[in-house]
């Protein structure tokens, strides 16, 4: 089994964690360094069709099993059920307003891929395997979230006003939206693809997927810490109680994570990714989608805590956790 | 040469609103718009960086309309409409001279 | 503080004929011009993308030329034969102040 | 429709001095600033690219700012100045009209 | 000999043309996937340098041939043909206006390197070889179809009217444009750069010019599927008779590039390539001339039928086909 | 030792040398072939993290030593004396204005990076060592001679009027400038990374950092060389006393490198890199602090000798030059 320093200490000295750590620094420093947003864009648009293709190259390796939508499901599942006792802490126990609540559980509730990539990485470096099938999630795991939040917010304002009907045709918008998302579409655009194509199609393209995909990364990473360590600035106005939730929402978040995995029979490493998938928290399609569903939330509160607090909790101490986690349970139950 | 009046709106507006500002130039009875993307600024919200980066939550961008004054005054109504909803914007118009009066109405 | 009235001449134009508006605008005695093209827009023309993609083929730029009267008239009157020669030029003129009369003339 | 009459600083500037004319331009009362970056143009000193490449030593940047026509002329005394220190500025101001008063002020 | 079905297969499922196909989808679902256009201006430039210097390399191994002069002969020839031919079917038959028939007969008098490309991809797919200097040839057949067909124009309109002259200094200026023009350029450039390096210089830059090259093409591609997916709905408006013509002419053409590989005696693999290109219809450098050269010519008809139609025919049946078609012929002939 | 001939010749036909010059020729044509600046940015980007990384990985294998710090100390000092008499020259023999004179003298004491990424290139080419900590160097010198100049111009300042709290306020500032510049940030960050990750981190992001790292530099040359075309059409302006100054100084910079390397014991390849960088003159860096500290000096003077001769005199003859110095020298003395 694992030996819980040692896997904390490979996490913290990885390149992909240091580059992260480096832009926080700079950040904090102020100095002047922005990747071009059209740069970021692209590499967004890389790492997705990447692990899309990744997986879907691993699925057709692998086939088609039953197995899988066992785990797809409840994949679903757990991020239906988070965001509902999220919103319920945030508005009763942290008396945020219904839209901030709102906005809040539905971030948690949806995942990110920059965790889940750091998540990769950290298993690579350690050499665990996991399913292929691992790299389809995140595409499958992004709405379902975000969804629930947004009916649960349609359903205590239809018992309030009546602005009900609104409500829902933002729903509708709103899912369209997430639907046809980048994220969305090339996540699962590149997995159709690599399933089609297959190892052979593999081939040509490996150093270009493959090879050179961590480096990517690194840069990627750079660039995620200068923005958390801008968002730090944030957590003045959010409080004290964001700041706690943020840091605690995630390891039980990952519970989920680890009882589907369990359940479903994943690997070891399949298990640890899906608790990072569960206790991740969205920062590029939920900020978008509870934009526009509700106008009204304060974008410093569910950026500043997602950004500034969960992400970098995750990278630096979530990740491995959730590994040694999922180490010792499949280690005791099976 | 004989030039025509019309009014220029400049709208800056987060990304995720763009669609509905065009909407409603467009409903408005505007012949067109053009859309400005590669800027930052500063505001009553902070600073905002340009749309499209990872940092790119509700970027700013700018939607310039250039119509006659009656379409504009509607336009500006829509736009004090979506400010009540509680959607941020900067607007400000000016006075233009074109052309072709055809083009823009 | 004195300032001195100039015209401000904005033209949105295909790439391709950038070149011709700006030379244009120096034969009609301009000081000199700015050139904008992070942009996309929608006109009589339909959607236009900004410049530079490869699915650039014709997209907008805008040329921003600032001038005494006289040289914007001459500069107008050179863009209304453009247009004549089917050339697609979406143009607006507005007043706007300058600190140094010398640095525009 | 009641609208406010605001003045519209445009300052294009080199790079290196962008944070001094924002600053400039906070100073002097104003309530916000946009800064466009993805443009070229000519005059006096030649030829400029847009900012950023790795030619980019002193490229273009445009400063915009909307205020009252009092924190504009604070703004305008203060770019007088810089442009007497030797830095090169491009400015011209219009007449713009806005929704909010307070918002820019 | 090669089974066609299997040959026809192979390409639809390789990884180039299944992101093209991925493009399509993506732009008729509307989604908001979009490349900056900075990253689209940057990866035409890598991929014209790096066909370019690989060339370039390939002639420094082979060294200089009259073979080669030969070949590069015929397919200059073929380009200001091919135009002549269009040019009247356009005009006389499908009763377009001059303008209109001139400049959509110069998109098919020059070539497309995105099709030649997939071309590439496709042989290497099939592991056939051809020559290396065919990668000279994109650069040399971008320019004699225009050139053509605006002789042509300047020579209809001289009998008209007398604007002749105007029409002489369009075509200096058109010429002068495509000459300098970045893809020829490039091209040219990479070549140059390539021969004289040789395989030695190579060495150190293998992994970036040739390795990851079919990875960043296959992204290229993407956003080549979208853009031809947008333009498919200008296709309603070009009419059936230039839907039919952009089907119909690319095997048409590519008859003249099979005719040349066959008689200057180019292997299978370059005799699919110079069919290809023939095959191939410009939507870069002839869009640009033809707008300044003719303004009066509508470009949603050239630009319809050249990246709506000839594109998706010549990446999903041409270019198999044409491949087919060597190997038979070559087959029989020799 | 090495054959100077045969030395020339293989950095004339190295692929970093010819981008460079095809970059040139295309300037001279004035072909339209421009990199989209966010791209060019992103290049800059790339290539100081990979280099600080890569620098930082060989130290990490190297572990840190004594000799190290001598060599700082020597490289420090050169980029402090440099400027200086450069200064004289151009203000006592030239007859430049002060500030002018200064400005020109501050880039000469500053470090050009891409120089320097030429000297490894062709250093790897001639397959000849050198420390692992030279990638360390560039950072630590592109400061030193900056403050020299700016500290001379202060103090002469002083003697002639009162403005001298304004200066020392604008030294404060352009220190700052420069020290959180993205160059040295960059470069310092990437190094640090890659010294906490060593090589096990290096092992996954190989291919990108360094399997790519030649051909990216291409392009980037590629680039570099149409600025410096671009600003040849200065070089009127300047005069000529400048245009020969931009020349003679970089092998008079060039002795000090070399001598530093001897005393402190460097191998052949790092007295050659040493002799690179000080004999290299800054076009990023330099150019922006100067601009900040001393707006009356003129651009198109420090800009032309620096980007329009010698950078390309470095590129073309110094670097082939100084490696032969090195060897030669260590030859006899060693
Ligand atoms: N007074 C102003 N002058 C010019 N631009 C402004 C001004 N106020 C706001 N803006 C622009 O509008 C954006 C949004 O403003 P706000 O919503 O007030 O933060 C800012 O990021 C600026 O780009
Ligand atoms: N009424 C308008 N207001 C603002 N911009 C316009 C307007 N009409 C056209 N434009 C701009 O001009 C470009 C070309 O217009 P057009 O040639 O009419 O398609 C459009 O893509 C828009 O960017
Ligand atoms: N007359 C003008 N009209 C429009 N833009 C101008 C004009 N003069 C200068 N500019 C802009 O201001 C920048 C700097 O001008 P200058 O310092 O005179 O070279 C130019 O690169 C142009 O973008
Ligand atoms: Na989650
Ligand atoms: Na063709
Ligand atoms: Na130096």
């Amino acid at each position: 089994m694992a030996d819980m320093f040692e896997v904390a200490l490979a996490n913290l000295t990885s390149p992909v964690i240091l580059f992260f750590g480096l832009g926080v620094l700079i950040a904090l420093a102020k100095a002047k360094v922005e990747f071009p947003s059209s740069i970021s864009e692209f590499i967004t648009i890389y790492l997705l069709i990447a692990i899309g293709f990744k997986g879907g190259v691993s699925i057709a390796e692998a086939g088609l099993t039953a197995d899988m939508a066992l785990v797809v499901l409840g994949a679903v599942l757990l991020c239906a059920v988070i965001p509902v006792y999220s919103f319920i802490i945030l508005w009763r126990i942290g008396k945020l307003k219904t839209d901030d609540a709102a906005a809040i559980a539905g971030h948690y509730g949806s995942i990110s891929v920059v965790t889940f990539l750091a998540g990769t990485a950290f298993l690579s470096l350690m050499a665990v395997n996991y399913e292929g099938f691992m790299y389809g999630l995140p595409a499958i795991m992004e709405l379902p979230g975000i969804v629930a939040v947004l009916i649960l917010v349609s359903w205590i304002k239809e018992k309030n006003r009546s602005d009900s009907t609104q409500a829902r045709s933002t729903l509708g918008r709103t899912v369209r939206k997430v639907v046809l998302s980048k994220s969305v579409v090339l996540l699962l655009g590149g997995l159709l693809v690599g399933y089609i194509a297959g190892p052979r199609g593999m081939a040509g393209v490996e150093i270009f997927f493959q090879g050179i995909f961590l480096g990517i990364l690194c840069l990627f990473m750079l660039e995620m810490g200068t923005i958390a360590g801008d968002r730090l600035a944030d957590l003045r106005k959010t409080g004290w109680f964001l700041v706690l939730f943020g840091i605690v929402m995630p390891p039980v978040n990952a519970l989920w994570g680890l009882a589907v995995g369990v359940m479903t029979d994943l690997s070891v490493g399949g298990t640890a990714l899906l608790a990072v998938l569960a206790a991740s928290c969205s920062y590029i399609v939920a900020p978008a989608a509870m934009r526009l569903a509700l106008p009204k939330a304060n974008p410093a509160l569910y950026l500043g805590v997602s950004v500034g607090v969960t992400l970098p909790f995750n990278l630096l101490v979530g990740i491995p956790l959730y590994y040694y986690l999922a180490d010792y349970l499949i280690g005791i139950l099976r | 040469m004989q030039l025509f009046t019309k009014k220029r709106i400049s709208t800056i507006v987060e990304g995720t609103y763009v669609d509905a500002v065009v909407e409603l130039a467009g409903n408005s009875g505007a012949s067109g718009f053009t859309i400005y993307e590669g800027f930052r600024g500063k505001g009553r919200h902070g600073m905002k960086k340009s749309r499209g980066g990872v940092g790119d939550l509700s970027g700013n961008v700018e939607v310039v309309v250039i119509a006659s004054p009656e379409v504009a005054d509607r336009i500006l109504r829509g736009l004090q409409e979506m400010m009540d909803r509680g959607i941020r914007l900067v607007v400000h118009v000016a006075d233009v001279q074109v052309i072709r009066d055809h083009h823009f109405s």
